[in-house]
């Protein structure tokens, strides 16, 4: 799996950078404007499998509407997009395709596992010879989603977990902190 | 035309390679014995009285020595069947065929040079069950990847325990 | 040369029409439902996550037989003879409780929401209520334990592994 | 000027594609535009059910039954249900019968709505996608109400129906069919007719009868190549024969038979026609239980059924062999898709690539049937 750069994040629920030692007042700042830009504008991947894939798009659809979210552009290339929406059975022979996808990804990418099949493999662990129990097992998640399929609001409600952790993120003083360097 | 009628017109034709008629629970069906399969499926399509143009469904079935079969006869050797289900559009009447393969070499003539449509339908049963159709263009695994090991239909059939690189049971 | 002008002609006129069409409806009221201020009110035959009363719960495992996925996870460990049979609460049939639960697990990533579980419980404490906003950092918090940890007896049958 | 040495490519169309409706895979010989060779590549969602359909009792099936199609998950219970109703020769009281009806059309128009939109989007107009998804979702909320799920329902139980349909659901059914009339006379103004529109699909993708009936093609695909076959009609099952409802066939009036724009004029029309059934038997529906009594563990007897119903992309038929056990022996589904795609490798070939993807989106496939 490609060496991601490490995402240096704290526990996503403890209050916004407590805990780090070197607090440089112009790189926060502009660290909770860059993950305000990002979180903002989470570009989906349209990677529609099976079910799920249905529901997602209700969720782009008039009623249930994404792009209040910023994150309704649907991107057919993983080279624009910056959020992998796993909607869907992942079967071993999509696996591989999986993991090529995920990598052309550019670097600050993010999972979101849509439905108990992409989670552990849902109603098809069992005897489901060609079904991979889970898209952990590949890709690295961030959000997992139940629902056999979630709603649009439980869709929703993972995208805004999501855009909760990346606004936690600290880009900018990971890379230019003093303390990094020592 | 119902299925005994069919049966008897069959059997004037082809005599011995007719096996049976079964009369079972919801739906009658023939077997016929499977080296004569494709002059049986030629006939049927081009017979006047019975143009059946049309191969609906095609699936195999794999029988273990205690499992009974459809007509309630417990199997003794493993076997494999063929069933065969045809439609007519023009005389509106169907047929349920079933032809029995041995395991050892589970081998039948294909019938894609009479329904285009049994081209995928075989791929798919050799896919699940390892039947080869001789006769078939493009044999090849349609549903599993290329280089799946073992039939997944088979009843005795265990999942692999790695594929490439990722686990498959759970 | 009279053809081509037809097609012309045709074209802007149907999407003419089409335009027109589409502004009339562009006036018309909004069928958004902007879901974290304003949450639709869920009908009452909702099928939502699963929800156990564990105090009703008479251990019959008939819901873990029912479930096509085997996600419910229950053991059961006979009470003797001398002890106590509690009984269930009156609206379920005040059942008596002959097992202990040390587990009653329901693994919501195995889940296939299809309410199977649902109809052969005897005292309906088994139930879908009408929650759907739970998704999680971690795997692990999918998988529910309602199963009261006060029970003496502590044998678990471990989840299948990952 | 000497003959420029010229090479095709091979471009691989899926399974990741915007416009292959799932993960389908195509694999395209062109020579940049125009498609000179395509093979199919399926089973990238291969999710085993005719595996889980012998390991899992009869009614624990159809929540996987649902996942075949799950576009039109209720037509499959639909059609499932009766298969095995038909082997235990249960007799399904009349008022669950209405009630599978009326879903089942419901469920027949929502699942055209969807492939109305997405056509359009594969087209290229945007429009009609989201109109179609919002009165889809008018659909969604009446199932959500009567079974308590959004798009996998397992509503229809083996002997009728798992919940009753009240009183207030039934005005809310009829509320729909008002509304959704005039909606689609507004689709017709903005896609049907629109002059692109036919100019992208007319004499695009033409199917000839004959090759339409030696892959088997059933449903709207059928019926958009002039042959007028539909299973309610043809061969009656449940209580199809008490409403009269006519049956649209491709008739070629915007380019040749069998082309694009006809198996999408059929699906169109084939809305109205369903909401002209859902409007008969909400008027005539009777009183009564919805539900065979059925002991809990369904034992059928030795023996084998194949049945078969009109499903909204084409006939669907399930294959089930019982050898005595509360599990199936063997089910086999038969789906209309698998013939669909099946034929793609005979019409796409010299098409360009735009029109290719003018040619799956009028297939209307469905991948979880695909691959089962």
């Amino acid at each position: 799996m490609p060496q991601i750069m490490k995402k240096m994040i704290d526990d996503p629920n403890a209050p916004y950078g407590e805990h780090i030692e070197d607090q440089n007042i112009l790189l926060t700042t502009l660290d909770k404007l860059l993950n305000w830009a990002r979180s903002g504008s989470v570009w989906p991947f349209t990677f529609g499998l099976a079910c799920c894939a249905i529901e997602m798009m209700a969720t782009g659809a008039p009623k249930f509407d994404l792009d209040r979210f910023g994150a309704g552009v649907f991107r057919a290339t993983p080279r624009q997009a910056d959020l992998m929406i796993v909607a869907g059975t992942v079967t071993i022979k999509m696996a591989t395709r999986i993991e090529r996808l995920f990598a052309q990804m550019p670097e600050p990418k993010y999972v979101i596992s849509m439905g108990a099949c992409a989670t552990n493999g849902g109603p098809y662990w069992q005897h489901g010879y060609h079904v991979l129990k889970g898209v952990d097992r590949v890709i690295p998640v961030d959000v997992y989603v139940p629902g056999c399929p979630p709603r649009p609001e439980a869709l929703i409600e993972g995208i805004m977990l999501l855009q909760k952790k990346m606004s936690q993120e600290r880009w900018v003083t990971q890379k230019y902190s003093k303390a990094q360097k020592a | 035309m119902d299925t005994n009628q069919i049966h008897s017109r069959l059997e004037k034709k082809f005599g011995s390679a007719i096996i049976a008629l079964e009369e079972v629970k919801a739906d009658p069906y023939i077997e016929v014995s499977a080296d004569k399969i494709f002059d049986i499926c030629k006939y049927l399509h081009e017979d006047s009285e019975l143009l059946f143009d049309s191969l609906v469904c095609l699936s195999g079935v794999h029988y273990l020595p205690t499992h009974k079969r459809a007509n309630g006869v417990v199997v003794e050797k493993p076997l494999f069947e063929i069933v065969y289900h045809f439609f007519s559009y023009s005389h509106k009447h169907k047929l349920t065929m079933k032809a029995v393969v041995s395991l050892d070499d589970p081998k039948i003539q294909s019938v894609e040079k009479i329904w285009k449509g049994a081209q995928w339908l075989e791929r798919e049963t050799y896919d699940m069950f390892g039947i080869k159709f001789i006769g078939n263009s493009d044999l090849r695994r349609i549903l599993c990847p290329d280089d799946w090991e073992g039939w997944p239909l088979k009843k005795d059939y265990v999942t692999q325990e790695m594929y490439k690189h990722m686990r498959v049971p759970m | 040369m009279r053809a081509s002008v037809h097609q012309v002609t045709q074209t802007f006129s149907t999407i003419f029409k089409g335009m027109m069409m589409t502004l009339k409806i562009a006036m018309q009221p909004k069928c958004t439902l902007e879901y974290p201020d304003v949450k639709k009110s869920l009908p009452e035959r909702t099928r939502g996550r699963l929800f156990n009363v564990i105090e009703d719960c008479i251990g019959c495992l008939l819901c873990a037989k029912a479930c096509p996925t085997d996600c419910i996870r229950i053991d059961i460990v006979k009470r003797e003879k001398d002890e106590p049979t509690p009984r269930t609460s009156v609206e379920s049939g005040e059942k008596p409780i002959r097992f202990w639960i040390p587990q009653f697990d329901i693994d919501f990533n195995l889940c296939c929401w299809c309410g199977l579980c649902t109809d052969p419980c005897p005292t309906h404490c088994l139930t879908m209520t009408k929650e759907y906003e739970f998704s999680a950092f971690k795997k692990e918090d999918l998988v529910y334990h309602f199963a009261k940890d006060s029970y003496p007896i502590q044998k678990k049958t471990p989840p299948p592994t990952n | 000027m000497s003959a420029l040495k010229t090479e095709e490519l091979i471009i691989n169309m899926g399974p990741q594609h915007p416009s292959t409706h799932g993960v389908l895979r195509l694999e395209v010989t062109t020579d940049g535009e125009v498609i000179s060779f395509v093979r199919t590549h399926i089973g990238y969602l291969h999710r085993c059910f005719e595996k889980h359909a012998e390991n899992v009792d009869y009614m624990g099936v159809m929540p996987f039954v649902d996942r075949m199609d799950y576009v039109a998950s209720m037509y499959n219970d639909f059609i499932y249900a009766m298969a095995v109703e038909k082997l235990m020769e249960i007799q399904v009281p009349e008022r669950a019968q209405y009630i599978r009806v009326i879903m089942g059309e419901l469920q027949r128009i929502a699942s055209h709505l969807l492939a109305v939109g997405t056509y359009g989007l594969d087209v290229g107009t945007f429009t009609p996608f989201m109109w179609c998804f919002r009165d889809r979702e008018k659909i969604l909320d009446i199932f959500e109400m009567v079974c308590g799920a959004r798009l996998l329902y397992n509503y229809m139980y083996i002997g009728g129906v798992s919940k009753d349909l009240t009183i207030g659901m039934i005005e809310k059914i009829k509320e729909f069919c008002d509304y959704l009339g005039p909606k689609i006379d507004e689709l017709d103004t903005v896609l049907t007719y629109n002059q692109i529109f036919i100019d992208r699909t007319a004499n695009v993708g033409v199917i000839p009868l004959d090759t339409a009936v030696q892959y088997a093609l059933t449903g709207p695909n059928l019926r958009g190549s002039g042959k007028k076959w539909d299973l309610r009609k043809d061969e009656t099952y449940s209580i199809y024969d008490r409403f009269e409802f006519d049956v649209p066939v491709g008739t070629g009036v915007q380019g040749s038979v069998g082309d694009c724009w006809d198996r999408y004029w059929v699906r169109v029309q084939e809305m109205r026609e369903s909401l002209k059934i859902i409007k008969q038997a909400v008027n005539s529906i009777p009183e009564g239980i919805f539900r065979a009594d059925l002991p809990r563990v369904l034992k059928p007897p030795v023996g084998e059924v194949y049945v078969r119903g009109e499903a909204p992309r084409g006939e669907l038929g399930f294959y089930i062999i019982s050898d005595g056990s509360p599990k199936p022996f063997r089910v086999k589904g038969r789906s209309p898709c698998f013939s669909a795609v099946s034929v793609l490798s005979e019409i796409i070939p010299g098409n360009p690539m735009a029109d290719a993807v003018a040619i799956l989106g009028s297939i209307d496939i469905v991948l979880g049937e695909v691959d089962r």
